[in-house]
């Protein structure tokens, strides 16, 4: 490698200017989600002002929109519940459904959710409740997609085909809470030991008995 | 020069000065590594803007000491699984020729410990090779994936530097026309220059080859700490891992001196006495060493041969066949 | 000298003998005794510790070797092997999945060895006491020596935890059992 | 060994259930094959804490790699839902422990969210000035230690100088040089100090000629660059399926910075680039590092500029906070990537459920695809560049 070849290469991703760098998110097919972050704000600046949060009212009509496109293609049944967590869109899906919708959402041209943020299992009295925060890194959407399950047997399609990255999300669940995901290519404890008694996560969980 | 081995009969005058004379070259080489490896910790320490040891003995001079005498009272482990015998033979096979070839290497014009050997260089590079051996063994009986690959590298690296290593002294022997090493500082003297000068190209495949011989930074994967835990000498305990310790740091002075009496002119120069001269050379040496370690990062491992075989070696090669030309017309 | 001053001299316990031999060679202790004194000199001058980061805590380990504390200046090196260690500082959050492999590191060490506990987590479970995966104390699984609470301990705690085993190792060469600074 | 057995009985871990890992040598028993198991950690060097990498190789091949986890596993998810909110803060400190003034703003934003708290303006400023401080360290860290996976001593030893410095001034500000618990819900514990602010100043320009310092002497090294150019090597259509996040998701070229895309705290105010590589590769990895510590440290300096004199620093805030009944999740740019904390209450003081997306955990799942099929030598590289911390992995 040259001298000059080596510095124009070592000096390429400096972007001494904000409006290089701009450019170069703009080459990266994020005009979309500029153009949704926009009004977001702007809806973050009316919040403050009217206390029936407009920005919850956005986040539920988001949902009734995703609740559409689902049944369409699934079903009346195939959506549970719908609703906000927080200020996030929030659709409850059937478990059978699961993995089909999470795939579906992620090609579908209009929503587009195809980064999983955050995977998280959570034990309820009667049931467990698998969430999984997703964004589409174009479109600029962000949901909150739910499934839940019975806590005995607690049994879960699994998400890898469409998301590789919740691999270690389902087996840290799997290992944490007793959640067996269905069609998991290597389903294993992870943080304890194969061996281990019991699933810490649950509320029932006793360390000493 | 007081050639005393060749004095004839082998009198019992001559036995005890030639006794005395090892002795005195062993405590040499040991003093020399003792305070190498303790001006290495002060020189990277400095070059590190830390200070290095200084608690122990004045200025931490006795650091070393305390490091030595702590290696030769520990434990002796010997790991069940090991080829034990191998194992504890291992270090022997490497330590001894570094030793050895301290035999030939003139430290100054006029002392009697040098053995005017008429095939020095040859002597140098034969016995060095036998350490690999050694480093090669004590990696495989150790029974240790690390220390094995450890030593599969580090026969692989040394091997295939001992090739330009050796091409590259073959020019200046060109030169002087002889293999004696006593004979080719000489020669350096006689003619007026340095090799370092006609044999520049020589001196830069002699430099970045020594250094891979001596397995020094760039070049230090056999002993990798990032990658293979501490190599070869994974499993070695107490005075067995000093004993690979002291062969390292004796080949590095031993390498220095190689350099100094082929390229520098051995113990010539004006106004100091020979001995300095020829301390200052070899300490240069090292403190290029020390400087390189403290700079560079390591070298890949398949990188590394190919540098040796598609570099160095043409390199080499070429340096030969030109000194050898200019040597046939200018004659 | 007098008699009363020879009983106030410690009793030296010398290594690897039995109680017969250590009392014949107390009687010779005019030249044993500083021969476990330079034993005890060279050990405690040149601690090598392994390389041995768990939690947090190594950070702050691996700022007290580096350029602004410096342990080097104390001949203490990082060894990564655990043959060529002589003291475990067990920087970090021992659990139970870790102790089995902890104790093998420990066994695989040469004699003499020695453990420093740093932080609170080795010394006693610190703030993951109640967690259940957690052991609850790093004394479990190896003898310590040396405790250094703190979480994380600053680099000059380390350094003074570092120089009470130093003391430790000297004063026992004297035939002192040390129990605490 | 019989001790050792006795020991592990009573704490209830079974020795010989401690190998488990799915890789295998699938040779035939009888006939002796190249392939090999490679144990990498838990105590290595090059693992940074105490992470397991089991390697299969064939020749200097790898065939396959299972990473595994767990040894550092403290289960803070379960203790926090034993603690108040407040109580909690503590320990996101041990979970990312290079960066953790991040993982408390991280937390401490989500329940001002869920609770619609108000931030006193010098509060959010010196929340940012820490944030960004601690983003340089912990970038520091991380060339240092690359270095060293690579060979090279000396970076480590000089980061550590620097460190030192923003460490120093973590100490004035809230008592603690690691584990911070400076930040609070609806604000921070303790104003700066007299002078405190001045020292920062002081530090920026001290830092980028440091900067420009590491650039010299690492980014032209020919030996560093032919190990880390177009080494471990991944687009971003790979990096968004593994849910990458951080420089691990930039380096591919894709702009993905929450600070920019989800605005949180007073990002908005800044004026700052989001470097981005161009090819996706380990060397692309640890240049964005350095560029990212430019960007912090401009940050810094706006920050500084703009910066109230004086006023409260801890907002109005109940004396027990309860959190109303719901969930909430929000995410920061944390060091490593996406910092976000999922939190299901049930209204009362203490958390009913605590989930951390902990970026090192998801980063991590790439590193058997990077590794197959690559040249042994080159493991440490490809390890070292992900950029792991071990207590934030396992949680």
């Amino acid at each position: 490698m040259s001298e000059e070849e080596r510095k124009a290469e070592t000096t390429a991703p400096q972007a001494p200017s904000a409006a290089s760098a701009a450019n170069r998110a703009a080459g990266a097919g994020e005009s979309g989600a500029k153009a949704e972050a926009k009004p977001a704000a702007a809806k973050a600046q009316a919040a403050k002002a009217a206390p029936p949060d407009p920005r919850v009212e956005a986040a539920k009509a988001v949902a009734e929109q995703i609740k559409q496109v689902l049944v369409r293609e699934f079903g009346e049944a195939a959506v549970e519940e719908t609703g906000v967590a927080h200020r996030t869109p929030m659709v409850r899906v059937r478990k059978q459904d699961w993995p089909k919708a999470v795939e579906f959402l992620r090609t579908h041209p209009d929503w587009k959710l195809n980064y999983a943020e955050c995977m998280a299992g959570t034990d309820y009295p009667d049931y467990i409740e698998i969430v999984l925060y997703v964004q589409s890194t174009e479109l600029g959407h962000f949901v909150c997609l739910k499934t839940r399950t019975d806590r005995d047997p607690a049994e879960v399609p699994s998400l890898v085909a469409s998301h590789p990255g919740l691999n270690w999300e389902e087996r840290e669940i799997y290992d944490l809470l007793g959640v067996r995901f269905t069609g998991h290519p290597d389903l294993r404890r992870i943080m304890m030991w194969e061996g281990f008694k019991g699933h810490p996560l649950r509320k029932d969980y006793r360390e000493w008995d | 020069m007081w050639d005393w081995q060749n004095a004839s009969p082998l009198t019992g005058l001559n036995f005890v000065a030639m006794v005395v004379g090892a002795v005195v070259v062993l405590a040499i080489g040991l003093g020399v590594v003792t305070y190498t490896i303790y001006a290495e910790r002060k020189v990277i320490g400095w070059m590190q803007g830390r200070i290095g040891p200084n608690r122990v003995g004045p200025f931490g001079l006795l650091q070393s000491i305390a490091d030595i005498v702590k290696l030769l009272i520990k434990e002796d482990v010997v790991p069940e699984r090991a080829d034990r015998v191998l194992f504890l033979l291992a270090p022997v096979i490497a330590f001894i020729p570094s030793f050895m070839v301290l035999a030939v290497i003139p430290f100054s014009a006029r002392h009697p410990f040098t053995a005017n050997l008429a095939v020095g260089a040859l002597y140098y590079i034969a016995l060095s090779a036998i350490t690999i051996h050694g480093v090669m063994l004590g990696g495989w009986a150790s029974n240790n994936k690390y220390a094995l690959i450890g030593g599969m590298r580090s026969a692989a690296q040394m091997l295939s530097y001992e090739v330009p290593l050796g091409l590259s002294l073959v020019g200046v022997i060109l030169m002087a026309g002889s293999l004696n090493l006593n004979d080719i500082v000489e020669a350096q003297a006689r003619s007026g220059w340095w090799y370092i000068v006609p044999q520049f190209l020589g001196f830069c495949v002699f430099l970045v080859a020594a250094t891979a011989e001596l397995n020094r930074t760039p070049f230090d994967l056999p002993e990798a700490e990032s990658e293979l835990v501490a190599g070869y000498h994974v499993e070695y305990t107490g005075f067995r891992f000093a004993f690979f310790m002291l062969t390292e740091y004796l080949y590095l002075f031993a390498m220095g001196g190689l350099m100094a009496t082929l390229f520098l002119g051995g113990w010539t120069g004006p106004w100091l006495p020979g001995w300095l001269w020829f301390a200052i050379k070899v300490f240069a040496f090292i403190f290029f060493q020390f400087w390189l370690r403290a700079t560079m990062p390591r070298i890949r491992v398949d990188q590394l041969m190919s540098f040796s075989w598609k570099v160095l070696l043409p390199l080499a090669l070429l340096n030969l066949v030109v000194t050898a030309v200019l040597k046939a017309f200018l004659s | 000298m007098d008699l009363s001053r020879a009983r106030q001299l410690p009793v030296i316990e010398y290594e690897g003998f039995t109680p017969e031999e250590n009392a014949e060679l107390r009687k010779a202790g005019l030249v044993l005794a500083p021969l476990e004194e330079l034993k005890a000199w060279a050990r405690s001058n040149s601690l090598w510790p392994l390389t041995f980061g768990l939690a947090c805590c190594a950070i702050e380990m691996m700022a007290t070797g580096a350029s602004h504390y410096d342990l080097d200046r104390f001949g203490i090196i990082f060894r990564a092997s655990p043959r060529q260690a002589d003291v475990m500082i067990v920087a970090g959050t021992v659990t139970k999945k870790m102790g089995p492999l902890l104790r093998r590191l420990y066994e695989q060490m040469a004699e003499p060895k020695w453990v420093i506990a740093m932080g609170v987590c080795a010394t006693a479970g610190g703030p993951y006491v109640r967690s259940y995966s957690v052991v609850k104390g790093v004394d479990q699984i190896v003898p310590v020596d040396v405790y250094i609470p703190g979480c994380p301990p600053s680099p000059p705690a380390l350094i003074y935890g570092l120089n009470l085993l130093q003391q430790k190792i000297r004063r026992e060469a004297r035939g002192r059992r040390v129990m605490e600074a | 060994m019989a001790q050792t057995e006795e020991t592990l009985e009573r704490l209830g871990v079974p020795a010989d259930k401690l190998e488990h890992h799915r890789l295998r040598l699938d040779d035939d028993p009888d006939v002796r094959t190249e392939e090999m198991l490679l144990n990498v950690g838990p105590q290595h060097p090059s693992t940074h804490g105490v992470f397991r990498l089991l390697v299969k190789i064939r020749g200097e091949t790898i065939l396959d790699a299972e990473p595994v986890i767990g040894y550092l596993h403290r289960g803070t998810e379960k203790l926090a839902e034993d603690l108040q909110y407040t109580q909690i803060i503590p320990y996101t400190d041990r979970l990312d422990y290079l960066a953790a003034m991040l993982n408390n703003y991280a937390l401490c934003h989500t329940v001002e969210e869920a609770l619609g708290l108000e931030i006193p303006e010098r509060a959010e400023y010196l929340r940012v000035i820490v944030m960004e401080l601690q983003r340089i360290a912990s970038h520091l860290l991380f060339i240092g230690t690359y270095l060293l996976d690579l060979g090279a001593m000396s970076p480590f030893l000089y980061v550590f100088q620097e460190r030192e410095r923003i460490v120093q001034m973590f100490n004035k500000i809230c008592g603690a040089r690691l584990t911070y618990n400076y930040m609070r819900i609806g604000g921070v514990k303790w104003d700066a100090p007299p002078g405190w602010l001045d020292e920062v100043r002081a530090f920026v320009p001290f830092m980028k000629e440091r900067i420009k310092m590491y650039d010299d002497l690492i980014t032209g090294n020919e030996i560093f660059l032919n190990r880390t150019r177009g080494i471990g090597q991944y687009d971003t259509e790979t990096a968004l399926k593994y849910g990458l996040s951080g420089i691990n998701l930039r380096c591919t070229g894709f702009a993905w910075d929450l600070r920019r895309k989800k605005p949180y705290s007073i990002y908005d105010r800044f004026e700052f680039d989001i470097p981005v590589g161009t090819r996706g590769d380990c060397f692309d990895r640890y240049y964005l590092h350095l560029l990212e510590m430019q960007q912090s440290l401009r940050i810094v300096e706006q920050a500084l500029d703009q910066i109230p004199d004086s006023g409260p620093v801890l907002g109005k805030v109940p004396k027990l906070i309860r959190v109303p009944k719901g969930e909430y999740y929000s995410g920061i740019e944390g060091a490593r990537g996406e910092l976000g904390f999922y939190i299901v209450s049930d209204g009362k003081d203490k958390p009913y459920r605590l989930k951390i997306r902990k970026p090192s955990f998801v980063n991590l799942q790439l590193l058997p695809e990077l590794l197959r099929g690559q040249n042994i030598a080159n493991l440490i590289a490809i390890l070292g560049a992900v950029d792991i911390v071990l207590g934030e992995v396992d949680a």
